[in-house]
């Protein structure tokens, strides 16, 4: 236990530059083969306030954080009182050393039998390296100290971060980080449990979010013209894709409003490009009449919402599933559109390129309900984990150019067809202009109010419904089929669960785990087969009103009959999900 | 070239006979026979209101979309496939009520788009309510008497002016001539060009009237002493005037980059042209960034 | 049957006036003691295209329209060509006598045994009335004629319509209909059957739409603000009451677009004000975000939705109910709003004034879910059926000055209670300072992240959904309790239902209507109760997808067996839903 | 009369240390004392960005909204009850951009509010995108090189002035006491009063700065010659001016009757006071009009 399965906690104030530290230091550990699991937990404001990385290292896989923290770096008091007990006996805080506690809280981690770690941190950064932001640099030092971590990783890692701004910027940090990491490692290795040894052989591993994943997905999948308005979790996406706009051929745009932003995609998506908006709850909410519009003109647009904490503004930097009803209604009427529930970063990457397909199908809008627990989780995968053989592009039934000069006769638009995908043409061809339209319409797309052009044109949209449905992936089982409890869940909470299932089944058999990825079209009779041998089900979601409990209510008449609920903000842990079971199973 | 003829729609306009639209639609295939457009390398995404029907009434690429969306929808358009001409159609409601944001913004971009709006003073589809450019007093039933509209009614062409707007029109339904004039100057022009058009509804507006207008409108170009279009100062005045006096014409006309100019993406193919493939091997090097 | 029992259909082009005409004739013969339902049917354009009103009149109150038609006005050719099929033989059409009409449709028209009664319609308005408008004025009294409607109301009638135009046009328009009235009179009445009588001592009756019926109670119970931008069929309630607003002391907005609209009336809402927002799907989707803000910072708001056919822009001036389970879950995370769903004219008065209550009283958001064809259709009620006496004032926990004036200590404007709601208090009072937020806060209004408030908020907003539940009314039953068909339906499918069991029943009890106007938060039990003993469920919809039936399943686990679904943008008619029974039945 | 101590919030601002929405804060605490305005009698709705968590920071009625939905609550509430004082305050991002057309149909309206603008062209809160008011050319994570931000900035005060705004004004963040006097002037003001003010953000903004700013205001008062608030004219030509010289002050300010002037229902008392109780009679004889 104590080599290589350890989890460090870096925790102080906005503006402390902990993002940045933390990051690097993963990053580090990640070089070194390990495998890592970074959350971050922040606060929507600038400065102050506490924040904190909770970096878990492992040698085997892990899919996500565990409650319990060896290594705490406090750069505040209030980290210490916040943090002190996750930590076991024998785990260490690590501090500076004029860093002012208060005796109670010393007192009460001193009876957990938590060791200190005082190091001259400031002193060190101030001295060696002449200013006081070095701390940060010694302060993941000296946890790479302390725990034997080789301090190559860290100079590595450093030569990296501080290399654009200069060689006397990566040295005097260099020179932080030594002395840093030798005073822990002089001081406080020796009398401490865990270390972090390199895994010789390992493969290079990519250490990415899942908003990374997803925008990666999303290029690799031919996206080339996304639009947004910045809102958090989601606008991470708009930047990284600004960012690789002029090297991979796209055009980026941060737009005046969101339904600015939707409206440009959608305009993008009727002439053939393949558009993304990415965004949050809130500025989904912007984005309904526009989601109806693309249904109704049948244009493909794809949507992603990282969802947070609502209602209204909520908690901007936070966790939550409080959207999955609202995307299956969202805007007035009745028409096809595809939502797709990615729960793990290799599942973000797949929505990234599969929902433009699905778009170009189903020439219909596509929501990739992302959250911020996905969003801004870091995992190390191994580079062929996101695998890019398995990319496809497909655009259904859209003619090409040379389609179209061969085509006799004209050219309809919404032509009624049995699955109730019409052939599709982009503006631009001398055979195929015809008006895209928001009315009720024709075959043509002339506008219509006839009973019979009316029924026609609405039953061919929502027979679309029935043809994605078989697109619809059937959800995935985890864990022992005889294993009494099902736990069911979507999006995000399988990192969690699946580790919840390891120290479920430690001894035998008790839970699996349900995860349903594609939400809608629902595939009903896949989820009901699913649930139809489980002996006790148990709905696991982040949110208060069970969610997607009552969609499978709705689409299968099931009732899960116990509900694993969390709706303070923050993400599940495996612990927390291990109790909730054992509280169904000793009621 | 394509010919009137060419560019007849499948359905006859609905509009009430006598509607300035009609003046409207004319313009636009007359802006296209005589700058040589092809129904195919025009998009007109319109918005909603009665003048927004205007592509179903012709043959040409049209997207009838929401009310006051037309722009950013059309500036979706425009950079997704920057080799179409591209051109909004709306209502004074859609353009300067809700749609007042998109069609600033777009100014300040200088995208190379071209905004026609009807305006007629006056919501036509939802029978006769004030619009943003109702005359203070203007009495409908959502402007009820005594005080009928309280504001002061937009004006479109300053605050194009002011926001950015490189090309900045006024033309009048009932000369469709002199209006596809300006249409197809528009849509030679690169940059953001708005057009109002002073387009009488014969139903709901009994106030301004083809009479109404017809005594008040001048052209710019026809005041003793010319007029130089580049002048932002002179711009800016005449696009304050109203009342006695409508100028019509090119009130402004500039050089400025245009929004596409300056994305590196698009110099040379359309993101259309790019298409959907991607280089496994240019794949493979973007993950490296994550290692 | 033939007396004071027939359907008259004035036929024509929008822009020929029939909108107009036929208002006065219904309320002419609603004067003379009859019953009417004038059901409305028109294209979204201003001139031209087929428009129509089918004005049923009846010595019994009636719910509904009927299919038949007894005397067509048909103002062109293709009035006679659409609506002779719904006429059965010894009707007659009514038609100018110099309107061309295709030789086939005489043929068919004749081979129905339909009568056919030209009048010199247009010669008449011409020559007696100097100008072709008044065609319209002969239509109507012609009408008058053939049915022996005494002259005398139709010539109130003129005197009121006209009466503001001046003296000349009350007598030319009288001329004209006392020239035509006596036509039709003299040359056609003998041969006619129906006849209409007035029927000495009726009381006098209102004749209203459902928006009209709404927006008067919405005026009863209080509301003093409303902001609205115009949207059929939503935008008459704005100019209705922008029509009142001086007299009855109102300020009523039309806004700059439907995101300000429903910003006002929230801020408006928060000082204190009742305030409404008349709209529709289109018009409501762009609100969804302002939705979740009044959730958010608990601001009573009323949103009135007139449905209509969607998606996007779809049918403007048709039918549907395609916005139910939209209207639950809008906008981004978890919180009450509540849903009510009017199906006739007095629960629209009613929703009108009980909307407020509820929205004060849980300090949410209420929507009120109206559509086109409760909206826009006419029907004859006794005074008495809109109960001001049933009116009451309910502002729940909003304290009063002088309740303010007496507080001791300090005032909490999100103090957590047993049920969720909180005193509420407006601006302006030097005891009740506080911040109304849209961020999680605490129980003072103070911006909060930690877990604790979060929990302790979000559980407290959403306890009210169980608060309110206790408000919602149970399901409505109509019909035997023994007969073995329960039909199921919200809103105003319930007008048609009600005369569909009247033909169902007739013989032998065959079908109940199970109407559910209170729809969120669902009444769950009340409605597992009424369908628990139920031998055949059938759901009757206006649209494609079962929206109720799917919500009924997620709330009781109940499935509707069968479903009678009508998207084709018209409203059931009760023969509709009689052969949709018929059907299932004989499946 | 309040005192600087009676208007301290129950928390302390979160806002970064030196940042110009310190400076505001004290400004609008200043203005209350030095025009008596209690903390009842005024309410603050805001939108969504750094700035718009002033409320919390200071003892008055807040509300705080939206992203850029600050001014339609406000005017709701200011037409429900036009015996409170109204103001609005938030970021350039939420009024500029989500909210620009709500600000001009504000000020078409003259609903007597008065808007402050926290303009230090980003985003804050949301971490340093660029806005509506930043300078072409301005790399942002969203604006990135080559172009940097594409779009000619936002003139806000020009687009007010257009649309109808009866009090325009600029201030600085350095200089809360003069700010305050221009806070206070536009609550008396009667009609919609924009002020913008010049906010450093000490965190994302590393060019607009106290000094970059320093160097370039100057109070239009005080230029040579004098300054006339009444002319539109030279409001609108230093409406306009930004670059070298940027000034700041009332740059206009006129008499017009406020949008409540022509509502006759809350001549005499607002509508909250009205109340929510009908009178029977007067509902009966509502019901004879549908007879
Ligand atoms: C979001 C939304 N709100 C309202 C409407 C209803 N609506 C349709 S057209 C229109 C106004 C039309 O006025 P204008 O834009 O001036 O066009 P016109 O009919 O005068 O040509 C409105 C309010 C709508 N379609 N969508
Ligand atoms: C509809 C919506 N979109 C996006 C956001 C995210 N958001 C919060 S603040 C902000 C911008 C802040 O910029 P600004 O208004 O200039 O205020 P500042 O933080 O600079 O004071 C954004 C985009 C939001 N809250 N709501
Ligand atoms: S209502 Fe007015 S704008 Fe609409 S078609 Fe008729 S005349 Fe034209
Ligand atoms: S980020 Fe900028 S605007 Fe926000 S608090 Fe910090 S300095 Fe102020
Ligand atoms: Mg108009
Ligand atoms: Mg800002």
């Amino acid at each position: 236990m104590p080599k290589n399965d350890l989890t460090f906690l870096l925790g102080g104030e906005a503006g402390q530059g902990i993002e940045s530290s933390a990051t690097g230091f993963a990053k580090a550990i990640a070089h070194a083969g390990l495998h890592i699991f970074d959350l971050r937990d922040y606060r929507s404001r600038i400065r102050g306030g506490h924040n904190f990385a909770q970096i878990r290292v492992s040698a085997e896989p892990v899919t996500s954080h565990r409650e319990t923290v060896h290594v705490l770096l406090a750069m505040t008091e209030e980290a210490v009182r916040r943090h002190y007990p996750q930590i076991p006996a024998g785990g260490a805080i690590l501090y500076d050393e004029a860093m002012p506690v208060e005796d109670a809280i010393w007192e009460a981690v001193q009876a957990r039998g938590i060791q200190r770690f005082p190091v001259p941190l400031r002193k060190i950064a101030e001295e060696i390296g002449g200013a006081a932001v070095m701390m940060n640099t010694a302060a993941t030092a000296a946890a790479a100290g302390v725990t034997q971590f080789p301090f190559s990783y860290i100079e590595e890692i450093i030569r990296v971060n501080f290399g654009k701004r200069g060689e006397a910027m990566v040295s005097a940090n260099l020179k932080v980080a030594d002395a840093a990491y030798r005073y822990a490692l002089e001081h406080y290795a020796a009398g401490f449990d865990h270390t972090i040894e390199p895994i010789p052989g390992a493969p290079s591993r990519m250490l990415l979010n899942g908003n990374e994943a997803f925008a990666f997905g999303a290029v690799a999948g031919g996206c080339r013209f996304a639009a947004g308005y910045p809102m958090t979790p989601g606008s991470p996406v708009l930047e990284w894709l600004a960012g690789h706009a002029n090297q991979y051929g796209l055009v980026v745009k941060h737009t005046e409003d969101e339904i600015a932003a939707i409206c440009m995609a959608v305009g993008a998506g009727h002439v053939g490009a393949r558009a993304l908006v990415p965004t949050s709850g809130g500025g989904f909410s912007l984005m309904v009449e526009a989601l109806g519009f693309a249904g109704m003109s049948e244009t493909p647009v794809v949507i992603y919402n990282a969802q947070r904490p609502g209602p209204s503004t909520g908690l901007p930097t936070r966790q939550e599933q409080g959207d999955l009803l609202f995307s299956l209604w969202a805007s007035q009427g009745e028409f096809l559109r595809v939502v797709l529930a990615p729960g793990t970063h290799e599942e973000a990457f797949e929505a990234g390129w599969r929902s433009f397909n699905l778009a170009e199908t189903y020439q219909t809008p596509v929501i990739v309900l992302g959250d911020h627990f996905l969003a801004t989780s870091s995992r190390t995968l191994e580079p062929e984990a996101l695998d890019l053989s398995a990319v496809k592009v497909e655009r259904g039934k859209l003619l090409s150019p040379a389609e179209l000069d061969a085509l006799e006769g004209e050219y309809y638009r919404y032509a009624i067809t049995e699955d109730g995908v019409s052939p599709r043409a982009v503006p631009g061809h001398p055979k195929a202009v015809y008006v895209g339209e928001g009315n009720e319409h024709d075959y043509q797309g002339r506008i219509a109010e006839e009973i019979e052009d009316r029924v026609a044109l609405n039953a061919k949209r929502l027979r679309k419904l029935e043809t994605a449905r078989q697109s619809m992936r059937p959800p995935k089982r985890y864990g022992p089929a005889e294993a009494p409890v099902m736990l069911v869940g979507w999006g995000s909470t399988v990192m969690p669960a699946l580790e919840a299932l390891r120290i479920l089944n430690a001894e035998r058999p008790t839970a699996q785990y349900l995860h349903i990825t594609d939400v809608w079209p629902f595939p009903a009779e896949a989820v009901a087969q699913a649930l139809g041998e489980a002996r006790v089900t148990i709905a696991v979601e982040n949110n208060a009103l069970g969610q997607m409990a009552r969609l499978i209510r709705q689409e299968t008449g099931i009732r899960l009959e116990h509900f694993i609920s969390k709706y303070d903000g923050r993400p599940f842990s495996p612990e927390y999900i291990v109790r909730g079971v054992r509280e169904v199973l000793h009621a | 070239m394509p010919s009137m003829k060419d560019l007849q729609g499948r359905d006859r306009p609905t509009w009430c006979p006598g509607c300035g639209d009609h003046g409207v639609l004319n313009a636009v295939k007359l802006a296209m026979v005589n700058y040589n457009i092809e129904p195919h390398q025009l998009l007109i995404v319109t918005g909603i209101g009665c003048g927004s029907k205007l592509p179903q009434y012709m043959w040409v690429n049209g997207l009838h979309t929401l009310h006051g969306r037309d722009i950013p929808i059309a500036t979706g358009a425009k950079l997704a496939n920057h080799k179409l001409y591209v051109m909004t159609v709306s209502g004074d409601g859609n353009t300067y009520g809700m749609g007042l944001s998109h069609l600033l913004h777009a100014a300040r971009r200088n995208i190379n788009i071209t905004s026609v709006v009807q305006n007629n003073q006056v919501y036509g589809l939802t029978k006769g309510q004030y619009s943003p450019t109702s005359e203070t007093g203007t009495v409908t039933k959502t402007s009820p008497p005594p005080a009928g509209a309280i504001e002061q009614p937009v004006r479109p062409l300053a605050l194009a002016l002011i926001a950015g707007a490189t090309f900045v029109a006024r033309g009048f339904a009932k000369d469709p001539r002199y209006l596809a004039d300006i249409i197809g100057k528009a849509l030679m022009h690169r940059g953001y060009a708005l057009i109002d058009v002073l387009q009488p509804c014969v139903t709901f507006n009994r106030v301004n009237t083809y009479d109404w207008y017809s005594e008040r409108v001048y052209k710019v170009e026809e005041q003793p002493g010319g007029y130089d279009p580049t002048d932002f100062a002179a711009a800016l005045e005449k696009a304050q005037e109203w009342g006695d006096r409508i100028p019509i014409g090119i009130l402004y006309q500039v050089e400025r980059p245009t929004y596409e100019d300056h994305l590196p993406a698009i110099q040379e193919h359309s993101l259309v042209e790019l298409g959907v493939h991607r280089d496994t091997a240019e794949l493979e090097r973007l993950k490296r960034e994550f290692m």
